[in-house]
């Protein structure tokens, strides 16, 4: 199979297309996807073009958008709708937690969810409190939801087309800033596994456990500590749930040292999670405390100078790391 | 009650059949509850046995439901094993959802009943998710969503209403309006009626009368036709009385006892029992006989479910995830 | 535009300056923005501007308003200084919010804004809790709700305005009917009219011009006189047009150009200047220095805001918490 | 000032009440509040009858009464509103997380809003999927809002008169099987800081940090550790948002074992951020791993059977207390 480069927006498309073609109860909808081509212009990459009866545009009920889907899936479809920020997706938490998450168990195996909520998440915009959170934690609390997080144009494609064909909702989180990030992306089919963690650079003296837009900044921040002589390894988790906790336990043993990262706010962030399963099955083969590199407890504030303040960088990465090594 | 059509003779004896499985299955369950034999809360459907039966009887078995809380009646009108439904409520393995649903939860997806739920208004996007598969996917089948007359103030109402009205959905939303929701009289939480909300998303809202199984099943024939024909969604307002409490355990105290029982002499079971002995349509004997029956399956109904075995621990863990 | 009061005059002239304040301060913004100074998102509200002016020239000072995404012509009509307005669009340290808010969230609570908000729909809710407050604390004031038209799809409209009428709140719903919402047009979106809506809450519904200044004063002041008098909500529907895309950098290509040039010859400035001069209530020279005074307003309020220090780092740490 | 033996559904009332009594901006509304006293009973407790004015029922409308308590608050009163169970919270995420928690922020310091939710948490009562849940971590990652857990009639009573009076948005969580539970209450006003955490026993060798109905099981299981020599050392957060961080670290100083417990959901549970903090800081503390308690990772299911697999119990934690002292 050929590669392209491409960027993660038309990965995404790409997957929608082929999904699209290879299933004929695969359908997307929410605001402005169809001929506007979605506001982060996702759909936009021929998607409504290929498919303009199954891209459908919904008006603004976010509650009917993934509700909606909910019943369609179990009704035999395979919807894989979009909630333009991750923002708004709180409007929708019932629908996908009470109603998505829970509908195979609390109907005993008799039903199935197979539907696919997008959503971008993520500051750097400019775009303050209301378009710029990152909620994944949220949605990590709630059995029966997959949460997948993709970092790269390949994995973006290859773990959507995972998604939709699981026969589970997964929340599928697009950071927004990484819309235009370039890559090589295999043309035709292929899937990324739900559930497996991507090492993304090898290393020896610690471990850098993230995701999204933040295996960038570590991948940045390895290569900054390499000038030190300090060997990061970074882990891109990929997918929170389920989470790849023998990826996380097996650097570990090599490295001792656990910095995790995320934008999302530090506390009640993803983090925790990871740390509890390092302090707990890993608590062995840990030398040092672990450390978490977050977005601060606030909003996301508007102004430049703030939310530049606000994003964790490479260098606060390598301050943290620093800091481990003594 | 006005009664045009001949041929609902043989129709009325099935509905009145219904109607009195229904009740009696609420009574067995009452009953049972009342012993201390049932887990968690029973919201008993005595009293709008007309709704479910008198929609069910213009539905093909291949359409959708959804339904909520109160929702054991829907499950009977459709076609649910009754065994199978005390199994549910008494949290037992045979029951539909191995005993992991429970009353509010109960559903019987082989009948395409997509489910009781707990959460009120929950449904209305649901079903109307089902209407677009019905519409998308299932041509020809439409989507029947009961709902309280309460969770027409839900915001969930206002956008699936909305959403299924600009897509032309096959979704028949029946409203069964007991005029309560738990100790709010309906004129306490809103200032219209609930027939009169359609207007607000530009399809049809018809007041029926909730316990004449006839009307309802006359009304729901139109609307489900217009549904199947490709003509978009329609609201019913079934104007109901529920005979007990919200939930058992609740005296309903803030009822007014005489309206209370101004409704019970409009009770949907001898309101067809009426008719049908006036028209000659049965005898007496034959609602005794089916009364009897119906007595008689839920006696079994109710060994089958209280003797089921609990489910093992292992299920606790198990369906979280397909496959 | 047909003006009954002959005391529209001097109100007019005030109106017409408003308006042009509103208008002028937009443009001013635009060409920042097109200049890559600005950051974030700009909702201009350029067109519209009949409405915030004619509906806050029947407030009173202490009455409370809320706003959404478009919401500049909100805070200049109420008396926000334009100076700290464009502080805050720049993100600067003496916006009304410090620069942490931005364009999104812009709001002068001395005035009893409380904000316009990312979340479309939001502030539905939020006026209405502030009605809430006008009946039980703050007696004979009104809440005033600007929503756009699409705005009225979401649930929380729903959820908020039938609460309103149960209650019988001092809240005035303005719905800015632009008749887009982004790329959607809003028959695409629902198939009644706005105004009609309010019939699923039982209290009145009305269809105004939202261009006519004059015509969007006389609604207002009947809603806010209702309002106050006790009587409850109203839901306006006031027809308008947006003069540009939904941000700046939409090209609005999805909108008719006929339609378009159709409305911009309706422009409520224009309208209003028009009316103006043919009552010979003001000269073109009174016109004109209207829109010179504006121009020297908006030059020297840029200049503040731009000039206006960043907030320090600290700046990000603060008001998570009061006190 | 007299103590009276009282329920924790009492303790909640007479709050309300001294509050209602003390500031005329106190409104209670919610789901059949009035008259009918509460589906729990609590405002059936004296509430209602001495404010019949300012106890209102509403309708069927999660997302009005969270957003409006927003507006009033903003607009100089004091709401204190009801969300019947915690599991219908989540209807209305975006009125409580995006704007009560953002309305300081992001107005930047303009605005407060001074406002109570109510809600109850927690299995037991064979309530199934909806409404059983313990989502109180979904709440502690956004920063703005305080979240409040009472386990005492005492604690509840003193934290409720804190969060009334506090200027800014709580979430108030009561825990349902918790309502009957008797306890002493003095007479009258008195508070409890919101942020402190309550040692309800002391011990030696393990940290048992819990909350809600959780400080129950622990006391009974340090009960039970203590016939086998072992000193339990019973930690109750009482508040989780802020947490009382030098309360967990001052007791692993003198443990230096932990363990969490808490209701919820193992994964993405508060149990992380607790890990966190003590794999972090606490690192040089801990003299073994950190051992998470908590419910499994499923929806709550409806057999009473399958419940009490479901719910933590004082069996449980001993064995995990004695899983890790070996
Ligand atoms: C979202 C939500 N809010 C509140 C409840 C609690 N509750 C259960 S049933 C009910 C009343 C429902 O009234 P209605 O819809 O008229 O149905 P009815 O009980 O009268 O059949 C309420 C408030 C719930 N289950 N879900
Ligand atoms: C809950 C929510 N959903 C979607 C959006 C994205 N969005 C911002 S403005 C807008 C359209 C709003 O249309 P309308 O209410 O008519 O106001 P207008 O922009 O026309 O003034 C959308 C979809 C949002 N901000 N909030
Ligand atoms: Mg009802
Ligand atoms: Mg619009």
């Amino acid at each position: 199979m050929a590669n392209i480069t491409m960027n993660y927006a038309e990965a995404v498309a790409d997957a929608l297309k082929l999904e699209m073609r290879r299933d004929p109860d695969v359908y997307v909808y929410g605001e402005d996807v169809g001929k506007f081509g979605g506001s982060f212009g996702v759909t936009g990459y021929g998607v409504f073009e290929e498919f303009p009866d199954r891209v459908l545009d919904t008006p603004i009920s976010e509650t009917a958008i993934v509700g909606t889907a909910v019943g369609a899936a179990a009704a035999g479809m395979r919807p894989c709708v979009e909630i333009l920020f991750m923002d708004f997706l709180p409007i929708a938490m019932d629908e996908l937690c009470n109603q998505a998450a829970k509908f195979h168990y609390m109907f005993g195996g008799q039903m199935k969810c197979p539907m696919v909520v997008r959503t971008a998440l993520g500051a750097g915009m400019g775009a303050a409190a209301h378009h710029s959170q990152s909620l994944e934690a949220m949605l990590c609390h709630i059995p029966g939801l997959k949460t997948v997080i993709p970092a790269t144009p390949y994995d973006a494609k290859g773990l959507l087309i995972s998604s939709i064909r699981d026969d589970n909702p997964v929340a599928f989180l697009e950071h927004k800033m990484l819309y235009s990030l370039k890559g090589e992306v295999p043309e035709g089919d292929y899937t990324v596994p739900i559930g497996k963690a991507d090492l993304k650079r090898e290393g020896t003296d610690v471990t850098l456990v993230c995701y999204s837009s933040m295996v960038h900044r570590c991948l940045e921040a390895a290569d900054g500590l390499e000038k030190d002589g300090v060997h990061a390894e970074v882990l891109d988790l990929r997918t929170l749930i389920p989470m790849d906790k023998d990826a996380i336990l097996n650097s570990l043993a090599k490295t001792h040292r656990l910095v995790i990262v995320h934008e999302a706010c530090l506390t009640g962030g993803f983090g925790g999670e990871i740390a509890a399963i390092a302090a707990g099955e890993g608590f062995d083969l840990l030398d040092a405390p672990i450390v978490r590199v977050a977005g601060p407890d606030t909003p996301v504030p508007f102004s430049p100078a703030l939310e530049a303040e606000f994003l964790v960088n490479a260098p606060r990465i390598i301050a943290a790391v620093r800091g481990l090594l003594g | 009650m006005a009664v045009e059509n001949a041929a609902l003779k043989p129709t009325l004896l099935d509905l009145y059949r219904t109607m009195t499985r229904i009740r009696t299955f609420e009574e067995t369950a009452h009953k049972e509850f009342l012993k201390g034999k049932m887990p968690g809360f029973l919201h008993l459907y005595s009293g709008q046995e007309a709704i479910a039966a008198g929609v069910m009887s213009v539905l093909q078995p291949d359409d959708y439901i959804s339904s909520h809380h109160r929702g054991h009646g829907h499950l009977i009108a459709k076609g649910a094993d009754t065994g199978r439904m005390f199994a549910e409520l008494f949290g037992r393995v045979d029951g539909f959802c191995r005993g992991k649903g429970g009353s509010m939860h109960i559903a019987d997806s082989s009948l395409n009943i997509l489910g009781a739920n707990g959460v009120v208004g929950a449904c209305v996007h649901i079903g109307t998710g089902a209407a677009f598969a019905c519409k998308h996917k299932h041509r020809g089948r439409v989507s029947v969503i009961f709902l309280g007359d309460a969770a027409t103030n839900r915001g969930t109402f206002h956008e699936a209403l909305n959403l299924a009205a600009i897509w032309d959905l096959p979704a028949v939303y029946v409203v069964e309006n007991n005029l309560y929701g738990v100790a709010n009289c309906q004129r306490d939480y809103m200032k219209v009626e609930v027939a009169g909300r359609a207007a607000g998303y530009g399809f049809p809202g018809v007041t029926v009368d909730g316990n004449d199984v006839a009307a309802v099943r006359e009304a729901a024939g139109q609307a489900v036709a217009r549904a199947r024909a490709g003509q978009g969604p329609t609201l019913l307002d079934c104007r109901t009385w529920r005979h007990w409490g919200h939930f058992i355990g609740d005296a309903a105290a803030y009822r007014d006892p005489e309206e209370h029982k101004a409704w019970l002499k409009r009770d949907p079971l001898i309101l067809a029992a009426d008719l049908l002995r006036s028209e000659k349509w049965a005898t007496q004997a034959d609602l005794d006989r089916i009364q009897a029956e119906a007595e008689e399956e839920m006696l079994a109904a109710l060994d089958f479910g209280k003797n089921s075995p609990l489910p093992g621990k292992e299920e606790l863990y198990t369906h979280v995830y397909t496959g």
